[in-house]
């Protein structure tokens, strides 16, 4: 799950990492407030969970409360890579006089939380990784040994911070970082740009921010932080029903059983030449009420124009499944083409139930390819 | 021989006593598997089914000669149990659990390295050796004995290969479902290490998909340790940066983890990779042929 | 650092280990007091540093507040092995319907905690080991992996304590218990007995805790629970001056340099069939200040009727210590006969210092055996 | 040969701009042994007598290729300190700060044995290998070289012994003091299967004293594995139980760890046990002259 900026900040603040002073607001006369209460020059920065925000129009100094009620007006609604502004965060705007970066990331590869500082901050990591990789220090943690104040040690001498002051700080914060990164079960937490003032302080001046969807269960109060109307529609509804989605944009809705296979089955789809609508896992059940929940979430997407049921059948019967999705197509009246393949565990049985009921719009066929075919042809 | 699970295997089930433990602690004794134990706290000396239940892992072990260990508890549980199996001296903890945090993985990961334990999962199939043993939840009649090693991110991926390969006229060794979270107790290295070291396995399949850095790291190990043909598969290509398909480790970060990268990645070092399933197979029945 | 029962159970009720409600008191009008405020029946303990306070009487039930006046000036004063009653500990009574024995130790041999449950509590774990091994469940830890419920589950099963309202107790406690030897960085935390009561609530009734003397500048709250006048009076002076030292209870006092020199000074005063007044070490030092403040410490002793000076120097110049001692004897006018044995860097100089000085009362010897052998003779 | 420092010793010394750390380095410098750097927080780029200071230990690994370290830091700062040293890949430390807690010792032990460095203290004179290396505060001068192979739980006491023993004409091997507190990184255990290895070592003396029961250990070793002739020396035959002679470590807890028990246990192997470091001295010129 991803946070927002001023999510993140948060909870960087509770965890002692020092942020600027700032409100949330949701329309103009809300930035106002912010702005009246805040006071002096302040900054208007679109909340979206996506890059890029700055170049799109979404950050905006503002001198005042006139000028951030204005300036909130122009972002909010603004549309940035798809997503639409409808909070902004007002903060006092600070002055820069050097720009850095830190993070830890979740290295999968290394299974070790990684540390990163440079003091090339402000821009994208992967640029400095690859222009002056020198200029980057990096370093992992043994989650057993867990932080260390060397650590920290070695990564602000390794970047190249020299002023004693600016060490001292950033000494603590590295540390700071790694408490709020293994008690958020974060995945990711970047602070870019971390800046220095021309007082030589030092504040983390953004936040990006990953927490671990399966360690959400013991963090309610960042699960509480989930903007479920910020989500696409479709995937919002799948939330709700508890459907594993991920919407695409193509016009072949898909419907497979694990994730693995629905992956394939996306592939394959793109293969035989058509364009997924959808990423829809049934999970291990079958059971119709499965069936109708994903079906509602898939044909809610109004491109969908072809259904592609592909079931292998293990743990799961496909008997059981023909039976979930005659009872589903009963239950929801779906006029879309449907095109079924089941294989594995009872799959004569499960095309015998369908091929007994044969409703108008439901083609088996023998294979996963086949199957794809033919549902993207229906989809043309 | 088969690698992980064979006939040596004394399995005990952490959650024998609840539905899905039950369920499949049967369906794997049914197989053949010399299931010895089950355990749940509390209820130690019941039985399911003829099927000793324990309180505690050391007593299976004690009591019952445990060697392996197929978990079954609900997530919140799922490293204690996992710690509970290794200290109590487990060789092989194989985890079906899904939904463990990340962070807990990461502390049991390198803690089970350090004590040579091997761990299967979490998020994962199981471990089926056709024929000798079958610990999970793999539907073992879609496989047939044979000399085809299988290794796997995923699970009904996996059935729908072997279930091509089968009606091929090709069996398995092993078939080895490594799990798909974004961390797991083995990743690809550890079955290669062990079907090149098999002698009953010829040709081996990699099953990989988006996320992580798994296959690449597949790759170099096969460049530079097995000599046995190597055929893979790759689920994600049309997947989407930044979204989690289905499996918490399935996602690509920034540019990180796409199966493009990894296809290439296999691809130069002489692994053939299949664009469907049904083409994978039919790549690993032409290697197998010209290899047996 | 060894803790009374009360401080013990001070820091239990800190991680939540249930204990009795009590009152610490130093009169039997505290006394008093204290049993008004609880009420009820009520039990009046010495608070000792030593075991076998019950057979000593220093245990004793109270039916009310004259009663608890009267057990406690019968109990302050008493002394049990040597140490004086000055405190005692009145708390409520507890019906008892069982007695068992929790503790986690810190086990050296195995470098990791150790924990041991048994339901054959009130007595000693060394006699319930012996006798009755397997009633003992018996747990190690490793300190990296660190508490895991299954450790609490398999004590409590080892144990075979099967009533299930004791063991969800039990089980929390052994975690709780975990935490608190942890975090008060505890060489021993014992729980003898933990008991049942007749209504199955589980409670510590005694405390034996001890902490690392080395970690005790991270827990000020606890090192100011030392109780500087329980302490012989030359150990507490020694504590005030920052020199090592133990009270033996023989004639000869020693001095030397390094802990197992010491240590081997005191036994072959032994072999040469005297009776060492205390061990002390004089550390890597050797300066005027640090030999005036050992003497001081070391002639405190009234029973002290020679000293014996046993350095080798390594590190420690022995032409320093000898001006040390000369400089001591100056400022002190000891008159008890001294014996010095000097070797190692700088010997044959030190020696002349002293021979020059004569001082008459100071004695040097070539080696160890034969100063020993001095000293016992002077003390005689 | 010799065993631990020698000159093959590449030595960093972390603090070695504070009192200790430079006086000690220094004289470890001018015995001979190769100083290679120093690390102070703050300090890189100075130097001490043209030993260069770097910031960190990775920096004196990179930049002098430093093998060995040798800690100054004061207790609060040291366990940070061995961490660092094993973390940027040095495989011997040797620690002489003493009052480290007990219990980051316990964490410090079980994470460094997990990564295969070798660790000598808390709370140790540090290694001399006589006429090769002398890393720590030990006074080389009374020390010659020969074939003793000495390892000590107390720092002065192995001088007096190591004193006695030059007096005989017999001179050392390798002098490894590990340390008084109660969890040391090498155990009597580490430097006995050395010496048993080590061509230069022809006789063993062990000195322990009261606390624990590495001596027990150390025993059931040299029974198993030690062909070399072994003598020993324990300290605190008439400590009273329950209070701590000087060394953290040497403390009788209720009846264990007793100097009588580990004599004992010693003899019960066949190892002789001096009753004073004198007499200790002459068993070994006795055994040593046989032996030779």
């Amino acid at each position: 799950m991803d946070l927002y900026e001023y999510q993140g900040k948060e909870l960087f603040e509770r965890f002692g990492i020092p942020v600027s002073e700032g409100r949330l607001a949701a329309t103009p006369q809300e930035a106002r407030a912010a702005a009246e209460e805040l006071g002096g020059p302040l900054v208007v920065k679109a909340q979206v969970l996506t890059g890029g925000r700055g170049k799109a129009g979404g950050v905006k100094l503002a001198d005042g409360a006139d000028d951030a009620e204005a300036k909130a007006e122009d972002i909010l609604g603004l549309d940035i890579n798809g997503h639409v502004v409808r909070k902004v965060w007002i903060e006092r705007a600070s002055d820069i006089s050097k720009e850095y970066y830190l993070s830890i990331t979740f290295d999968r590869g290394a299974k070790k939380p990684l540390y990163m500082l440079t003091t090339e901050g402000g821009i994208k990591i992967e640029q400095v990784a690859e222009e002056n990789p020198d200029a980057l220090a990096r370093l992992h943690v043994d989650v057993l040994e867990g932080f260390q104040p060397y650590q920290a040690r070695r990564l602000v001498y390794g970047a190249g911070i020299d002023d004693p002051n600016e060490q001292k700080q950033i000494l603590g914060i590295v540390e700071k970082l790694y408490r709020c990164f293994v008690e958020s079960d974060a995945m990711l937490t970047e602070i870019n740009p971390l800046i220095v003032t021309p007082d030589g302080d030092v504040r983390a001046l953004d936040s990006k921010f990953t927490v671990d969807d399966s360690a959400l269960f013991r963090h309610p109060d960042i699960a509480e932080m989930r903007d479920v109307e910020a989500a696409d529609p479709q995937e919002r509804l799948a939330r709700e029903k508890g459907v594993t989605y991920v919407k695409l944009d193509g016009s072949v809705g898909i419907l497979g059983n694990g994730a693995g296979l629905s992956m394939s089955t996306v592939d394959v789809v793109v293969v035989a030449g058509g364009r997924p609508a959808n990423f829809c896992d049934l999970g291990g059940g079958g059971d119709a009420q499965g069936v109708v929940d994903a079906l509602e979430v898939i044909t809610s997407d109004e491109q969908v124009r072809s259904i592609f049921f592909n079931i292998f059948g293990g743990i799961t019967r496909c008997d059981e499944v023909a039976r979930g999705i005659l009872a589903a197509l009963d239950q929801m009246k779906i006029e879309l083409p449907i095109v079924v393949r089941l294989d594995g565990t009872n799959a004569e049985e499960g095309r015998r139930i369908l091929a007994e009921a044969a409703p108008p719009n439901l083609y088996v066929e023998p294979t996963m390819l086949e199957a794809a075919q033919r549902a993207v042809e229906l989809a043309a | 021989m088969a690698v992980i699970v064979d006939n040596d295997t004394r399995l005990v089930v952490q959650g024998l006593t609840g539905s899905e433990g039950r369920f499949h602690g049967l369906r794997n004794r049914n197989y053949g598997t010399n299931v010895v134990a089950g355990v749940t706290p509390g209820k130690g000396g019941q039985d399911v089914e003829g099927i000793p239940v324990f309180n505690t892992v050391a007593e299976s072990v004690t009591a019952a000669s445990a060697n392996t260990s197929l978990i079954f508890v609900p997530a919140r549980f799922a490293t204690d149990a996992i710690y509970e199996a290794v200290d109590a001296g487990i060789g092989t903890v194989i985890c079906i659990t899904e939904h463990i945090p990340a962070h807990d993985m990461l502390r049991v990961y390198t803690y089970i390295r350090g004590k040579g334990a091997t761990m299967i999962g979490p998020n994962c199939p199981g471990v089926l050796s056709p024929g000798k043993a079958n610990v999970g939840i793999i539907p073992a009649e879609i496989f047939s004995e044979g000399g085809i090693g299988l290794v796997s991110r995923s699970g009904t991926l996996t059935y729908q290969i072997g279930h091509e390969l089968t009606q091929l006229g090709l069996g398995n060794s092993t078939i080895v479902g490594i799990g798909g979270d974004p961390v797991v107790g083995s990743s690809f290295i550890d079955p290669l290490e062990r079907f090149e070291a098999d002698p009953e396995t010829e040709v081996i399949v990699l099953v990989g998909e988006i996320g992580g850095d798994e296959e690449e790291k597949a790759a170099r190990y096969v460049q530079e340790h097995v000599t046995k043909p190597v055929l893979a598969y790759i689920a994600g290509f049309s997947a989407p940066p930044g979204k989690t398909m289905g499996h918490a480790g399935a996602i690509i970060s920034g540019s990180a983890g796409t199966a493009q990268a990894k296809k290439e990645a296999l691809e130069a070092v002489g692994i053939e990779v299949g664009t469907t399933p049904t083409e994978v197979a039919r790549l690993v029945s032409d290697r197998f042929r010209i290899h047996s």
